[in-house]
């Protein structure tokens, strides 16, 4: 196959010099990308795309990934070996003459070659690469490419690709002046079929020359799609609500430990978030200047990190200050205040005051389409992680000693010292374990969020909120909480919009209080009511 | 708590120095000449005046934290509210002086395209009115949050968070600028407050005394409420509030009255701030300041009122020196400042006085003096 | 098994305990009588390690245990039943009981079927919560808690308090039981004279934070130390 | 050294708080420049001093740091603030105690006073010919306002709104959405802008989005996979320094408008950022345009106080309009009356390096307006410190503020 | 005020209180005349504080009448509007202001105007102290005055809550086992002083202490899970063998 391959392109290459010298439209095109003008980058594009000469791909390719050099009038192509051959002959070029300099792109430079390359890449043994092809040629509804589309559909056997082919060809002929209407009727029908945005966008802008039967038709097909988009809408902002509950649970849990059992009001707890996602960017760079390879792991192997670093950091915080002030939370506010101020300026001393960049892994990137729904993985990952943690942390919690005993020293520490529970160790595990979870949430929030030294202030208030709207001492009520405080958010925000949707739901919860003065997970009993 | 002995000799000293801090300041900026070392610098006395606001804030918090147990993480709010009805008498004093010359509506209306005043800003230039709302605003907030949480039990941490969100949901509304009351740049530009220049020193002087005399006002009124059988019930209502409930108190309704009561010293401890600061915009509400303020009456000692002053300004000098001296390590030294006096000093610096104190002069009356108690850890 | 000598113990500058010497064997229940405010609860506080004391020394098996946190006191087999109750609120019954598995080794850690015998109503009660119990119902748990940690010497202040009568005498005759079973101290906090005189093998009547009188079983029989405690 | 034989000047930059992110390189840019002043000798002799306080991101502190600065340090000018609310609170100070502040970064402009010297953009240095480009080269139809909910972008948009619609772009093309500051969860809004843009015309979002909110932002974007070539974003508050903390290879191709890129290539630039990142001992140290803007004002300051041969702030006010210092994209900027300065305006697209290509710029250097000729209010208004000595000189009433 | 429904000073009948299905009383009936001590018995966990808790308005009954004078229907009163009606209450575990001294605890519990203003503006009257200085002396805490309340032993705190009670001067006294945790002299002194006090009102007294009881010698009614088992002298009350088994024992 390679082989194959490798023939067959020197093979073309012997025809592309023999047709240098005829100088065709290719080669009078080549010298526009030496001219620095995006108008004239764009015309030889498109030139260059319609000459069917056989290095036409390779110089678009090259133009998209800046290796299409130019100097002295003349264009190149640099090789991924390094290697630069002459655009005009195919040959290759040892030494180039005086300075090379890239030609450059602009968006719509961008766009000419997403273009180009679609109708070209359209018969692509690669059937990734012909969706990608077939989405371009959709996007841009060149007229030129229908026949290659036609012919792309006739050997097309893969159902995606074909699908995806065959809505780029219904583009087209609405949008074509000379299409028959009937092919026009059937191009609405396989729009409506698609029924998503991009053809909604399509059926409700047709050009003034459409003729009237194809207006109806898609004045009925896009009514149907923007019906099923509005049903659909609502679960968009569920899900929405979902991801942003997700976030706030993970900022909460680590809090509905260390505030909601220990009763300890840790300001300091988005210190921890942070302390997580900067170990996180730390994981990151180790990765990226020893271990490229692994960087689509870097996550999982933060995660461990990032409980390390935060939870050693809350043990140490509770032998050194939170132990001395048990019983007395109100002073666990003002020192853990104290150590937050500490903690944001050491990290701005340390990793300075800007943002850090912590990448997003490949497989976190990219959307799921589910109906009209786009969910993205990053998100997905985000909710699923969310629930796993407050799962395992439940099970720590309900199935070990250390919650019984954590609960225990809480509500009654001398008493829990007289049952021989080790006290101290008990606070510091607790606190360790709190503080770690929220790392943990710092790796994760990393994901969506600044890594910058404000990044833990951003949560705090939230956090306070979900834990003791759910409920203080409930894990469940954090869920719940978070949960239901991030779908209203977004279900509200549609209609108030950000600024008036947040207030509003600040008044729904101080109205929510009123009626349930514990939280929705309320405590029950004669102690609480005493 | 404290003897009647003590308590006399508190109010004596606090008293006082604030006198005293009324009648020096004055004379050390304007008698004694710039070159002597005695002589009080211009800038420092918007600064100080700062100072005795932001105190008068503190004893608003203390008031009702202290001695009523009410944890109020959104005072700043009424502070704020206090400050915005004190801005928007400036800002109509500005007349037709502003950038476009409007001679009555603010800047920001003008560039923003608002033909006419909003009708909430009607009767803010008549001086005795705006000084109603600086009272009534707040007032009016906390009757109106208190009632409904008071009379839900809506109790500690629960009461904590909805302040707190009551402070961030007024924060973003203030920050619109459909709000009408400057969005996020606030109220600023002040020309004149009842005629004279805002800039001038002598203003400042005025200013700053005035806000001595409200402080000292305002601590004689909390010490009369909290020594008052009033005062004794709140403190009942801090430590059993369900207790007071089978005494037959109407507890909802004492809360009520004392966090009125605190909500507009701290609307009226903003109203004299805006004026000396020169600004007034929705950072004021941040839920951070707020939670500031509590940190104020703890360093100083909770529920001692004079803690709450001398915190408050201990805290936003220390703030002032160590943001100049040591701008980029100030954070490291503001909190370990709290975490130092959280630990060393449970009771706050005048806690832990009282308590050198008292540890001293038992040696005297070693017999009839009230026995210190520290509340064992539970 | 217990010695302690020569206690002080102070609140503040208040001094609660002047020299107080009292000893407790296995195999025996001693009992500390007194009225209101004589200082027994801040003996018993001083012996499980709740408060510091300001002198003098508590030996237990032979080794000075006044630096040991409550917890190491716990686990060398000091359990405490304070007045009170002072049983974790928000815990179930169940939970309640379990704490006391904390000093033990992982085989002992179920709850000895005597603590079910002894307060019936607590199995029928494992899933409440602790602090929604009735005031005598506490009173049981706590006990039974105290049982569950398998104690070389068992503290009570005022077990009886609060409790109808025939628990009262369930407690009596499960302390008896105890005692006979030769393991563990008994160290009791009384003021239900009748209860104490029938249990006590040795007693110390307590008066303004000192010890005014002490003798063994028979010199309760007198109308003496009733006389002392009767204002 | 004694007192007496230095010049001081302040420097009031927020080193901690929300706003520490933006404005602590500007201190270290002063610092910088102050060092190589004295390098060079120093100013009238004598050597610069760098007075540096924390205003730690609190308005009122900055007024009262700022009184501090001249009172107390009796520094000869101040280089500092970066929000408006910062610039507005410590404005009457400067007014009363008579002192010059440089303020440096981009703003609604609708301003000009005697004391401040604005060297950042006003808008029609940054936002109209953003709008511009767009509609002529990417030849945008529909437009997405998407703002911070505060006073410059407030404005900002009040302005392009005013000037879209003068040029024919109809009402239901324009989206305007505001959100609260630090914003996080941007997912509902770029799913409506999507929407919004998937109506046939092209779209592009102009973004007055403000520091902490922009990185989500942008992270959703390349979640939900908006392309720069479907709806290209441009910005006014998102700079190098901003993108060094996004992976930007997914927003490769969306835009920004500014005064200075890193990547321009002049030797002036050149040698500034090599001076840069030998000062802060870090080859990966980026640079900006608010920092450019000091390094304008900086050295227009060092001028006038050279000509007026004196750091007396009336005669430097006087001495520095009409000033003219090279800037460091290869113009010569100036200082106008109305204490606005000419400034190149530089379109520029992201890279994969998080740097940003320059696809546009004015041919000359566009003058500041201190108000807009696109507000009903302002367009009658004109400032001038040199000859009218006003700056709200009203042009139909001919008369200076009322 | 409309005419009493019943002549009797408390009229519960039919009371029911569940707590997730538990009945703690089971539609109990209890009648309490104008300066009438009554005696309730029963085995720990009978209901016996929670009738106390429905009386004093902590507890909101399921089902069942509660009448206080004939006309005040206590289940839908709070606990002020039922403490103003004049009906005291000592808890089962002592709870008294800590932070407050013994002598402001007894002088926030005297019977004088409640409301914020009155309080705000009261002074203390020469008569006050009077009153308080009796009362330290009747519950011997006359020494502990100065102290704070959280300073004391248990068994000064149970006589200073029944202090604050008689402060209250309340019509109906509710003493949840005010003789736990004093000395059998103490135990004797409490019930003179009950007897004393029931010459003019009406008591409510919860006791395992059965010496104590005998020492009232009042009516007796016995609660088993929630209901009455069993009501009348003390003698006859111990001499029901239901009683015997499920709460004297043998
Ligand atoms: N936490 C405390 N702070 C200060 N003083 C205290 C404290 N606890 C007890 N006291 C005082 O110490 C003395 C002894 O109290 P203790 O509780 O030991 O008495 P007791 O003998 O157990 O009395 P009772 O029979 O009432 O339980 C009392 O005078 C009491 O007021
Ligand atoms: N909130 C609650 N939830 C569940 N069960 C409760 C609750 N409150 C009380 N109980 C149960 O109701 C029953 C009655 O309790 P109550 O306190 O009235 O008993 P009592 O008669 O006062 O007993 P004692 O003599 O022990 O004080 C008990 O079994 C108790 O466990
Ligand atoms: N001026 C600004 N960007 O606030
Ligand atoms: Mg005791
Ligand atoms: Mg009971």
């Amino acid at each position: 196959m390679i082989v194959l391959r490798k023939f067959l392109r020197a093979f073309l290459l012997l025809l592309g010099m023999a047709s240098a010298a005829l100088a065709g439209p290719y080669e009078e095109a080549l010298p526009r990308f030496t001219s620095d003008s995006y108008a004239d980058t764009d015309a030889a594009i498109g030139a260059v795309a319609a000459s069917g000469n056989p290095l036409a791909v390779d110089v678009i390719e090259a133009l998209r990934d800046g290796r299409l050099l130019v100097g002295s009038g003349q264009v190149f192509i640099r090789r991924a070996s390094g290697d630069l051959i002459n655009a005009a002959t195919g040959q290759a070029w040892g030494n180039p003459a005086g300075e090379l300099k890239p030609v450059r792109l602009n968006n719509r430079v961008r766009r000419a070659i997403e273009a180009a390359l679609g109708s070209l890449t359209l018969l692509n043994p690669d059937a990734a690469k012909r969706l990608e092809a077939a989405r371009a040629v959709f996007r841009s509804r060149d007229e030129a490419a229908l026949p290659a589309l036609e012919k792309a559909i006739a050997q097309e056997s893969h159902v995606p690709v074909r699908n995806a082919l065959e809505t780029a060809r219904a583009a087209i002929l609405l949008s074509k002046q000379d299409a028959p209407p009937t092919q026009k009727l059937t191009a609405v029908q396989t729009l409506r079929d698609r029924s998503d945005q991009e053809a909604l966008a399509l059926l409700s802008n047709l050009p003034a020359h459409a003729p009237p039967e194809v207006v109806a038709a898609a004045g009925k097909a896009a009514d149907g799609i923007r019906a099923r988009l509005a049903f659909w809408q609502a679960f968009q902002n569920v899900w929405y609500g979902i991801s942003l509950g997700s976030v706030l649970l993970l900022a909460a849990i680590g809090l509905a430990i260390t505030f909601g059992t220990m009763s300890v009001i840790n300001m300091a707890h988005g210190e921890m978030v942070m302390l997580g996602a900067y170990t996180t960017f730390m994981v990151q760079e180790l990765i990226r200047s020893y271990f490229p390879g692994l960087f689509g792991a870097s996550l999982l192997i933060a995660l461990p990190l990032a409980f390390l670093v935060a939870g050693s950091v809350g043990v140490l915080l509770e032998r050194t200050v939170i132990r001395f002030l048990y019983g007395r939370p109100l002073e666990t506010l003002l020192a853990t205040w104290g150590i937050s101020l500490i903690l944001q300026q050491g990290v701005r001393t340390i990793f300075g005051p800007t943002n850090r960049e912590v990448g997003t892994p490949a497989w976190m990137s990219g959307a799921l389409d589910v109906g009209a729904m786009s969910l993205t993985y990053n998100r997905i990952a985000i909710v699923v992680f969310a629930f796993s943690v407050f799962a395992i942390l439940l099970l720590v919690l309900r199935y070990t000693s250390l919650g019984l005993y954590v609960r225990a020293v809480t509500q009654n520490r001398r008493m829990a010292g007289s049952m021989g529970i080790r006290t101290s160790r008990v606070d510091a595990l607790a606190f360790g374990l709190g503080s770690g979870v929220a790392g943990i949430a710092g790796v994760a929030l990393s994901q969506i969020d600044n890594v910058s030294p404000n990044l833990g202030q951003g949560y705090i208030i939230d956090s306070f909120m979900v834990v003791v709207f759910g409920g203080v001492g409930n894990l469940w009520g954090t869920l719940v909480g978070a949960m239901t405080l991030g779908i209203a958010n977004k279900l509200l925000e549609p209609y108030a919009g950000a600024v008036l949707g947040k207030i509003a739901l600040l008044i729904a919860i101080i109205v929510f209080i009123q009626r349930r003065p514990r939280g929705l997970f309320a405590l029950k009993g004669r102690v609480v009511e005493a | 708590m404290r003897t009647q002995y003590l308590f006399d000799r508190q109010t004596v000293l606090v008293l006082s120095i604030l006198a005293a801090a009324a009648i020096l300041v004055p004379a050390m900026n304007g008698l004694v000449p710039p070159g002597s070392a005695l002589h009080l610098s211009d800038h420092l006395v918007p600064l100080l005046g700062k100072y005795v606001c932001l105190a008068l804030l503190a004893l608003s918090v203390d008031l009702i934290w202290g001695f009523c147990g009410i944890l109020s993480l959104g005072h700043g709010a009424f502070f704020a509210l206090g400050g915005y009805a004190m801005g928007m008498y400036l800002m109509r004093q500005i007349g037709p002086r502003g950038a476009y010359a409007d001679p009555i509506l603010p800047d920001f209306m003008v560039f923003l395209n608002w033909k006419e005043l909003p009708w909430f800003w009607h009767g803010f230039d008549w001086f005795p009115f705006a000084a109603l709302m600086v009272l009534l605003v707040p007032g009016a907030l906390a009757l109106v949050f208190g009632w409904f949480a008071f009379r839900s039990r809506v109790t500690g941490v629960y009461f904590s968070i909805i302040t707190q969100a009551m402070t961030f949901a007024l924060m973003l509304a203030f920050f619109r600028n459909d709000m009408g009351l400057g969005g996020n740049n606030g109220l600023t530009d002040f020309k004149e407050v009842l005629g004279f220049p805002v800039q001038a020193g002598s203003t400042r002087v005025v200013l700053f005394v005035l806000s001595v005399l409200v402080l000292a006002g305002g601590y004689l009124l909390c010490r009369w409420v909290v020594g008052s059988t009033f005062g004794k019930v709140l403190v009942a209502v801090r430590d059993a509030e369900s207790r007071t409930r089978f005494l037959g108190y109407r507890v909802e309704h004492y809360k009520l009255a004392v966090f009125t009561l605190s909500a507009m010293l701290a609307g009226v401890a903003g109203a004299l701030y805006v004026p000396q600061v020169g600004i007034i915009n929705p950072s004021e509400f941040a839920p951070a300041n707020s939670i500031e303020v509590v940190i104020w009456v703890a360093v100083g000692g909770r529920g001692t009122l004079a803690g709450a002053i001398l915190g408050a300004l201990l805290v936003n000098a220390g703030k002032t020196w160590f943001t100049a001296a040591l701008p980029e390590f100030w954070l490291f030294a503001l909190g370990g400042l709290f975490v130092f006096v959280t630990l060393f000093m449970p009771r706050g610096i005048l806690g832990a006085a009282g308590d050198l104190w008292e540890r001293s002069s038992r040696r005297l009356r070693t017999r009839r003096s009230p026995q210190p108690f520290t509340q064992a850890a539970e | 098994m217990l010695a302690v000598e020569n206690l002080s113990l102070h609140y503040g500058a208040a001094q609660a305990l002047r020299g107080v010497s009292v000893g407790a064997a296995v195999g025996e229940v001693t009992c500390v009588l007194g009225r209101n405010g004589v200082g027994k609860t801040s003996l018993l506080r001083a012996i499980a390690g709740h408060r510091p004391i300001s002198g003098g020394s508590i030996l237990f098996e032979g080794q000075s245990i006044v630096r040991l946190k409550p917890f190491e006191r716990a686990a060398r087999g000091i359990a405490y039943v304070p007045q009170g109750r002072e049983i974790f609120p928000l815990l179930s019954v169940k939970e309640n009981l379990e704490t006391g598995f904390a000093p033990l080794k992982r085989g002992p850690r179920q709850i000895p079927e005597e603590v079910f015998e002894l307060f019936p109503v607590l199995k029928s009660m494992l899933g409440r919560r602790g602090g929604d119990l009735s005031g005598g119902q506490q009173q049981q748990l706590a006990i039974g808690r105290a049982l569950v940690m398998r104690p070389r010497l068992l503290v009570l202040d005022e077990p009886t308090e609060g409790i109808q009568p025939s628990i009262i005498k369930d407690i009596g005759r499960a302390i008896s039981y105890l005692r006979g079973r030769k393991d563990m101290a008994i160290l009791l906090v009384e003021q239900y004279f009748d209860f104490a005189r029938d249990l006590a093998d040795r007693f110390v009547v307590m008066e303004r934070g000192e010890i005014v009188q002490h003798g063994d079983r028979a010199a309760l029989e007198g109308n003496d130390v009733r006389q002392r405690l009767a204002i | 050294a004694k007192a007496e034989e230095t010049i001081k000047v302040g420097v009031l930059h927020s080193l901690s708080g929300t706003m520490a992110i933006s404005e602590t390189t500007l201190k270290d840019v002063m610092l910088m420049l102050v060092e190589e002043q004295n390098k060079k000798g120093g100013l009238l002799g004598k050597k610069l001093e760098a007075v540096v306080v924390d205003p730690a991101s609190n308005w009122p502190l900055f007024a009262e740091k700022a009184r501090e600065l001249i009172s107390q340090h009796k520094v000869s000018a101040v280089f500092g603030a970066w929000t408006s609310v910062s610039r507005k609170s410590v404005l009457p100070v400067f007014k009363e105690l008579n002192n010059i502040l440089f303020y440096p970064v981009q703003y609604e402009g609708e301003e000009s006073e005697r004391n401040v010297f604005y060297t950042g953009a006003a808008p029609n240095q940054q936002a109209i010919p953003a709008v511009d480009y767009l509609a002529k080269e990417e030849k945008v139809e529909r437009w997405v306002l998407a703002g911070t909910d505060y006073v410059y972008p407030r404005t900002t948009n009040k302005i392009l709104e005013a000037y879209l619609k003068s040029k024919g772009v109809k009402a239901e093309d324009i989206m305007i959405s505001y959100t609260p500051f630090g914003h996080s969860d941007w997912q509902t809004i770029v799913a409506d802008i999507k929407k919004f843009g998937s109506a046939g015309k092209k779209t592009a979002v102009v973004s007055t989005i403000n520091g902490d909110a922009n990185v989500p932002f942008y992270k959703e974007l390349a979640n939900q996979g908006v392309k720069a070539t479907d709806i290209p974003v441009v910005a006014f508050s998102v700079g190098e320094e901003e993108l060094a903390g996004i992976d930007t290879k997914p927003l490769v191709g969306h835009l920004a408008a500014w005064n200075y890129f890193q990547s321009v290539d002049t030797p002036e630039n050149k040698a500034f950022i090599e001076k840069w990142k030998a000062y802060t001992k870090n080859p990966k140290r980026v640079s900006n345009d608010p920092m450019e803007a000091h390094v304008i004002g900086f050295n227009m300051w060092v001028k006038a106080v050279e000509k007026a041969g004196t750091t007396d702030p009336d005669k430097v006010i006087d001495a520095i309009v009409g000033i003219k210092v090279p800037n460091l994209t290869g113009g010569v900027s100036e200082m106008l009356p109305n204490h606005h300065i000419t400034k190149p305006v530089l379109i520029g697209e992201i890279r994969a390096d998080g740097q940003f290509d320059t696809v546009w710029q004015t041919d000359d250097l566009v003058a500041g307006d201190a108000w807009s000729k696109h507000l009903e209010g302002s367009k009658d208004l004109v400032a001038d410190w040199q000859t009218l000595k006003c700056g709200n000189y009203n042009t139909v009433t001919k008369k200076c503020g009322s | 005020m409309t005419a009493p429904v019943t002549p009797t000073l408390l009229y519960l009948e039919n009371v029911t209180v569940s707590f997730d299905g538990f009945r703690a009383l089971n539609a109990l009936s209890l009648v309490i005349d104008h300066a009438e001590m009554r005696a309730i018995i029963g085995p720990n966990g009978a209901g016996k504080t929670t009738m106390m808790d429905v009386i004093t308005g902590k507890t909101q009954p399921n089902e069942g009448t509660a009448l206080f004078e004939g006309t005040h229907d206590l289940t839908a009163l709070d606990e002020t509007a039922i403490a103003e009606l004049g009906i005291g209450r000592k808890f089962q575990t002592p709870t008294v202001f800590e932070m407050h001294t013994v002598e402001d605890n007894l002088l926030l519990a005297l019977k004088n105007k409640r409301g914020p203003l009155a309080t705000l503006f009261s002074r203390q009257a020469n008569q006050e102290r009077e009153r308080i200085d009796a009362l330290l002396e009747r519950v011997r805490l006359t020494a502990q005055r100065h102290r704070r309340a959280g300073e004391l032993s248990h068994g000064q705190k149970q006589w200073l809550e029944i202090g604050m009670l008689l402060a209250q001067e309340p019509k109906l006294l509710l003493i949840d086992e005010p003789a736990a945790g004093m000395t059998d002299q103490e135990t004797a002194d409490t019930a003179d002083l009950l007897r004393d006090i029931a010459k003019s009102k009406a008591v409510i007294v919860v006791e395992h202490d059965m010496t104590f009881v005998r020492d009232l010698g009042v009516k007796v009614t016995c609660l088993h899970e929630g209901s009455v088992l069993a009501e009348g002298s003390l003698d006859a009350v111990s001499a029901n063998e239901r009683v015997v088994e499920v709460y004297l024992g043998r």
